[in-house]
């Protein structure tokens, strides 16, 4: 403890002259006597040689991508960074600094969240993009609220492809402003029913949500569910490393494109902190009812350009109960992350990315088809995950491939009955052709 | 400073990735992108340079004193960042199998346990993102619960107008109306009004105690019968639970949900805005609508458990931020039982101390009892040389400190709300004192000075209007 | 910035080492430490702001363009700090076994056999710690050599009189007389004046080429022969050696003993003035007299070679500045043999680009041939207007760019010497030579300007007469 | 290769254009041709991802202290670093500056050297210290041409007791200026015999050198070795960790003290880098004569304080071969470790980890000596290493501890036939009492 906490008997001394009172102790007569306690029941504090042992102890007991092979995404994967990207996003005069509320000193802040603006509504096509929400998930439950009062109409139609855990975030939070939720299934292919979309669309639906590429890897017909959906807004959940590839669902005419950060330089982390991303198309009055902060362009007194938040008006800070949401701190630190990222691979970079992603799986799959044992689910065009039926004893095949330093793929017949058998498999940038050998040499003598 | 696509070059780059080292796999055009990202080009060096000169432009907690009210940013122990590194624990996937990740579920659940035995909760999520997160999620919690009773009719939540803007826009967002409570003169809820104010449309009602003036509110007891006797919960908003850690238990003070800012108080880094991590803990009667999955044991084996039957559901994907909760968890060990007291009694000795000492140079208002982390002063009486709240801390931005909160609580005009937090040593409050008084002075003396403040700093005061009004959100 | 001793509070601590967990034992008065050291005390977090802030006052390759001629200051990757960081670099004894660090040696082995390759030496040692300690360790192995052949009359070392000065101090170190040779109207070493002063003492001549003028001497061969023929031998300084990767090798041209400095050529940090490592290569029959231990191998494994039986012993302890070497070797598995030739190509087109745009402005001397990675101009024709050399690089100090390196070489008055790299942008140079131009101009209109630069820097011009003085070498 | 080049093609066309050539290659026609060569030997580069992988492939071969407890010392040490020691040294703006020319923006390096200078004085107790030397073996071969320099006197005394490697670099480095050296013996306690010292001292002797504690570990008599050596310069070599607890040389007569600072923050690194540091009393003539950077005190133009290397008419860039030392770049770098290191634990955890250490490191013979098969070597006391003899077989005795986990000790029978069964063993503040038990536990069943 004492390392943190500067106070010397001396000091302590001299001020509690200065308050006046006698003893620390007697700072907290507000608190109601017969509640106060007297310590915490936890132990001691312990030296930092002794916390980092016992941290290390417990971290070595997780197998890690550095000495396993990953092939399991469903909404976190295990791409390359840089290096250059975790050195620099570890500066502390980044990440010791808190929301840029005094702009003069947090250009450094203010001008990377603008950047990271610029870069988002460059991948996803979109025209304005906020300073960050705190996941994928979160950031599309914010996005269907926005449609709900955007349009005042509360009614939802969300596609079953979409990630399971993203369904779960939005059914709780359409649950206070009473949204209906409804769901529209899927063909054969993986992509959502486009008749069924077109017959439960009607005029008291606000939106429709559909992921790109989906849960299942299967990349989406945003052409056609756009040309269907033509009166609601549409809200595409989008992996932006797919999008150095895959055509921007701006130019596919989404009207909101929110994701997950997390494969733009950001550690798998078991699950978070990441980031969510949220843009919409150029729309002044569309922008007043988004969520999150926002940073704008300005001059200071002398002409110069900076950077301030902006639009807070629509913010709870200022707006209270009539606010676009609740969010306050937000994840800026993640979109640093992926800020640094973008601009080292840039936009040949993002592309190889995405080509490098797309072969390693088709790749995968092809080998995988040709051990006998696995068939793919689903037609559809995929970008780095695919689902495949398999005639192995999925949690048995997950022992013996962890026993050879291999983890995945994600078993998706707990989830659903209909997926009894079938498995998620992922390979991006970072599966090495001998990682793939070497899985499937595990798996053909089973 | 030139922005990143400024200096961009076409054809430069900043990364190679690996080759392919399989068959190469041709998309067909139909879902090709037709228009490559104008992602900036450059090499690793521009950017390196780029990002280091713009981390040179920041203030920030490893700078100086950023007596920040609310927000606690106290230092933020280097050997939380060296554990949050380790590759067991930042590279391991949410899905893989519960068995691969015991350590991971281990230390998730020993933070749990820590958080309830601090907080006198029964039940804890590490889930939520941020403080905001966590109010979301327990007032989301509060509602289930009275859904669950069949309670439909409550559709009230009860916040004092001290209150962090993020309790009423919680409130709206599950669905419930903002009820807004007047402070007394002392700045305590006012409990005639409160009785007044509940009604079987009360579903309860956000607390933070010690409230935004940093004062605990010392009706606490009585808010609770007064808010469980109508039927109502309380919630617990432990944005300020820094100020009573070893000292009071929000458990033993009535409330039913509480959250937890770890970014705040258990000094996990506030990364320029997050992520933060906002745990909820809840009493045992609650504990069945909590988000799933939770960490569980059972045979020295730890497992995410899904089992809560009432379960609001989820609040965002996977566990909540893993890494900031490692970062937690690293800092609870260090400081212990003993040393989490002690930063809570050397954060109410500074704020208290600081007051004592600005007091003779600004208004402190609701000043007669001690204050608990923070405090909030005034510069009112200076609005008569023209000088704002806002010009006086934009003017502290020249002598090289943070400002203050300004403008929050709304209850106080021209206000700074000042939380020095324990990392603070009285070196730094002394000097901060001076440059207080020296602003002061200059306020009456040359209050030009503090209107066009600051001076030199990177950039000096920015147009706020006109960046509302000729929005320029992206750059072309 | 205030000092940390003025910072320091007594009592404070910033690290609390882990308690004893054995019988302490209590050593006797006689040995015991009386006073303790004056060490500040402070909190980690004061440290920490300390240190973050003094690193703000600093001019570095991550901050910008660096085109300190001799210098090399080339941007350095941040994967190879990854690489130094692994827990099975950086966390090992030189005294394990070898069989408990067989990666450690390969990387090493793999070093010295790349270095081999790129140089045409036939041995090469790691130990040395810079480049004037490869220098050292060079000229050593050239004594030992002649004193093995007992030829101990040998006590002149040539050194050009444009060569650094760290040449002339290693001869001295060594027990020999520096003899100087001028450079002709060229800038080449006159071989007239080499011709006769080559004798019977000649031990060799320390050469360095391209030389640091930036210009190829031409006449190398001729040297060479000129030198053997008079039974010395050819040390080449390969501070320069950015400029030939890929064109050229030392060993190709007559050179004995050349030495590397991978801080420069290799892309490892400066870290404000070393460590950098200085690894030297020898001809066949020097290897004999290398400083031990080199690294070996037999049968797949790596050993620690003692075996050199003429070696001039240690010059320092343990192998060398292994994880200055792990980033080297990072470097040239990155770059590979194109890119290291490539990276040659192009500093030398970055300098012949700036050489030709600045020559507009200032006077670029010997410049009838193309230079090689680096130039020299010169300020000489501002002395009429009361500015000097030294005035001209202050500017460049508001102007946010690090100057060139002044005053060296010697032969060259009011010199500037412009060393770019290959890591700068086009657009970087071009913005340097507006400065240039700028400063020229402002040089003639108002030379007070530089006269009285840098202005807007932490600190303005310092008095490095006072301190040379007014001897003040710590803290009291 | 490209992530560090930034040349395009249209950079490329327009600066040759510029220069008025053809190509790059005629930018080379002063090599004499038929010396051109057109390529390098070497592969072609590689990409991050695969150079990492192959770098972390064989850093994993080696055993290293995240995994094995470490009981070898003899001139490395593993100490426990704090954290902040590291990320603070890790930010490029130290980093990637070199020694600091331009005075103006070098402030950073230039007042941490300064402090740096303080702090070496305050633990050695000197009057004067330099900006570092390239480590302690160097530093010391450094100070003995400098006492010659200073008296000219040209034959110098050095102890048995100080490290091999030291003495062997000091023989090296006397070899040109052909200083005569001579070795004084030590006796029964480890500590170097007074009655040989008395005897080999003469008045052609420029200086004695000691260490302190020795690489026995011994903490040799400085007050009498002073006593005895009355005109020459007593030169120390130190472990500057141990001076915590252990009186500072300069306080028993040191003229100069010298060693290695990687005791004080910097990690192994397989012996380097890690600094030299070099203290001499205070004296305005001596000073002259001193090898390295100097930092000063000064003040700018406005009169404000400001920090400049000063006394460089010493160095090589004025002096040449007049030069105090051919030193150029030195290892700043690591003087910035310790001078975070020295802040962070202060003069109360400097006392508290040499009270470890001796603790630790005595307790450790305890046990050693109740197996039976260890016998202490020497009587004198010591610090945190001390050799004892064994009736074990010493290799076979380290490939055991080896497969339980544990390095070292070290084995000094190889040096030297008189250390014959003899081995150095370590034990610092990193050491827990488990591990030594794990250590007792497996030679108490050999
Ligand atoms: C009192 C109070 N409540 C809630 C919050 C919201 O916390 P967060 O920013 O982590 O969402 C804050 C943050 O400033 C706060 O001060
Ligand atoms: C030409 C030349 N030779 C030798 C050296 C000495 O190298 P180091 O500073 O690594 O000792 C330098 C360094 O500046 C140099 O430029």
């Amino acid at each position: 403890m004492e390392p943190y906490i500067p106070h010397t008997d001396q000091d302590l001394k001299e001020m509690l002259e200065t308050i006046d009172v006698e003893n620390v102790e007697s700072l907290f007569s507000t608190i109601p006597s017969e509640k106060v306690i007297n310590s915490i029941d936890l132990p001691n504090g312990m030296d930092e040689f002794n916390v980092l042992s016992k941290l290390r102890k417990m971290a070595l007991t997780n197998a890690s991508a550095d000495k396993y092979a990953f092939f399991i995404g469903g909404g976190i994967y295990n791409h390359v960074i840089p290096s250059a990207v975790n050195q620099i996003a570890s500066r502390g005069d980044f990440y010791t600094a808190y929301t840029p509320y005094q702009a003069e000193v947090s250009q450094g802040t203010l001008q990377s969240l603008f950047e990271f603006q610029t870069m988002i509504c460059e991948i996803t096509g979109m025209g304005i993009a906020n300073a960050s929400m705190y996941d994928g998930a979160s950031s599309l439950a914010e996005a269907v609220l926005m449609a709900s009062r955007y349009t005042q109409k509360y009614r939802m139609l969300v596609a079953d492809t979409i990630h399971p855990e993203y369904i779960e975030t939005v059914k709780t939070y359409v649950a206070g402003p009473k949204i209906e939720i409804e769901k529209i299934s899927h063909d054969s292919d993986g992509k959502i029913s486009l008749k069924d979309l077109k017959s439960k669309i009607d005029d008291k639906t606000s939106c429709v949500v559909v992921q790109y590429p989906n849960f299942y890897g299967v990349i989406e017909d945003l052409k056609s569910i756009r040309g269907i959906s033509k009166d609601v807004i549409l809200i595409v959940v989008s992996n932006p490393i797919s999008l150095g590839i895959l055509e921007a669902p701006g130019k596919l005419g989404a009207d909101v494109v929110v994701g997950d950060g997390q494969t733009l330089g950001i550690s798998m982390n078991f699950g978070g902190p990441s980031f969510g991303f949220f843009a919409i198309r150029e729309d002044t009055k569309f922008v007043r009812t988004m969520p999150g902060r926002i940073i704008g362009e300005t001059v200071d007194v002398d002409g110069k350009r900076g950077f301030v938040m902006t639009l807070q008006a629509r913010e709870q800070h200022i707006r209270r109960e009539k606010a676009t949401s609740n969010i306050c701190s937000n994840h800026a630190l993640g979109t640093l992350y992926a800020s640094i990222y973008l601009s080292l691979v840039g936009p040949k970079g993002l592309k190889e990315i995405g080509e490098l992603n797309i072969s390693k799986s088709h790749y995968l799959l092809k080998r995988l088809e040709k051990t006998g044992h696995f068939v793919r689910a689903f037609s559809g065009e995929f970008f780095n995950e695919f689902v495949v039926k398999t005639d192995l004893d999925i949690s048995k095949m997950k022992k013996v491939l962890f026993k050879n330093g291999i983890i995945g793929p994600l078993d998706l017949s707990k989830a659903n009955d209909s997926m009894k058998g079938h498995v998620l498999f992922c390979a991006t940038e970072s599966n090495t052709s001998e990682e793939i050998e070497k899985l499937i040499s595990v798996l053909e003598v089973m | 400073m030139e922005l990143i696509f400024e200096i961009s070059t076409a054809g430069r780059r900043g990364f190679i990735p690996p080759k392919l080292d399989v068959d190469s796999y041709n998309l067909s055009d139909e879902f090709k992108r037709a228009v490559p990202p104008k992602l900036p080009e450059l090499t690793e060096g521009d950017v390196v340079r780029h990002y280091t000169n713009l981390s040179r432009l920041n203030y920030a907690v490893d700078i100086g004193f950023y007596p920040l009210g609310s927000c606690t940013m106290k230092y933020n122990p280097k050997l939380n960042e060296s554990a949050a590194a380790f590759d067991g624990f930042s590279k391991i996937h949410p899905y893989q199998d519960e068995n691969t990740v015991q350590g991971a579920l281990e230390l998730m659940y020993n933070l749990q346990e820590a958080l309830k035995i601090m907080s006198g909760m029964d039940a804890m999520t590490l889930q939520p993102a941020a403080g905001a997160h966590g109010e979301y999620t327990g007032v989301a919690v509060i509602r289930a619960y009275h859904e669950h009773k069949k309670d439909f009719e409550r559709d009230e939540m009860i916040i004092p107008d001290s209150a962090h803007g993020t309790n009423p826009a919680t409130a709206t967002m599950n669905g419930y109306k903002a009820i807004e409570i007047k402070s007394d003169k002392n700045g305590m809820v006012d409990i005639d009004e409160l009785k007044k104010i509940v009604n079987p449309h009360t579903a309860g009602i956000m607390l933070t105690n010690p409230n935004t003036l940093g004062l605990f509110d010392e009706n606490v007891l009585q808010i609770s019968k007064i808010i469980h006797d109508a039927g109502g919960l309380l919630y617990y908003d432990g944005a300020n639970f820094n100020a009573i850690m070893g000292k009071a238990r929000p458990g033993d003070l009535g409330f039913d949900v509480v959250h937890f800012n770890l970014h705040k108080t258990f000094s996990t880094p506030h990364g320029m805005g997050g992520p933060g991590a906002g745990p909820i803990g809840v009493k045992k009667f609650l504990e069945s609508f909590l988000p799933v999955p939770t960490v569980g044991k059972k045979d020295e084996k730890y497992f995410l458990d899904y089992s809560h039957k009432n379960t609001i559901g989820r609040v965002r994907s996977f566990y909540g931020n893993f890494s900031v909760l490692v970062r937690a968890y690293a800092y609870i060990l260090t400081m212990g039982g003993d040393g989490l007291k002690r930063a809570s009694e050397m954060a109410v000795l500074n704020a208290n101390y600081l007051r004592a000492k600005i007091s003779k140079t600004l208004e402190v208002p609701y000043d007669t009892k001690p204050c608990m982390h923070e405090f909030v002063a005034t510069t009112e009486p200076l609005l008569g040389y023209g000088v704002k709240a806002l010009d006086f801390v934009k003017r502290m931005l020249d002598y090289g400190v943070h400002p203050p909160t300004v403008y929050f609580p709304l209850i106080v005009h021209e206000d700074l709300m000042i939380e020095p937090t324990e990392t603070e040593s009285k070196m730094t409050l002394d000097k901060f004192v001076e440059i207080v008084e020296k602003i002061a002075k200059e306020a009456k003396e040359n209050p030009k000075l503090l209107q066009e403040a600051p001076h030199i700093t990177p950039v000096r005061r920015l147009d706020d209007v006109r960046a509302a009004k000729q929005l320029i959100l992206r750059w072309k």
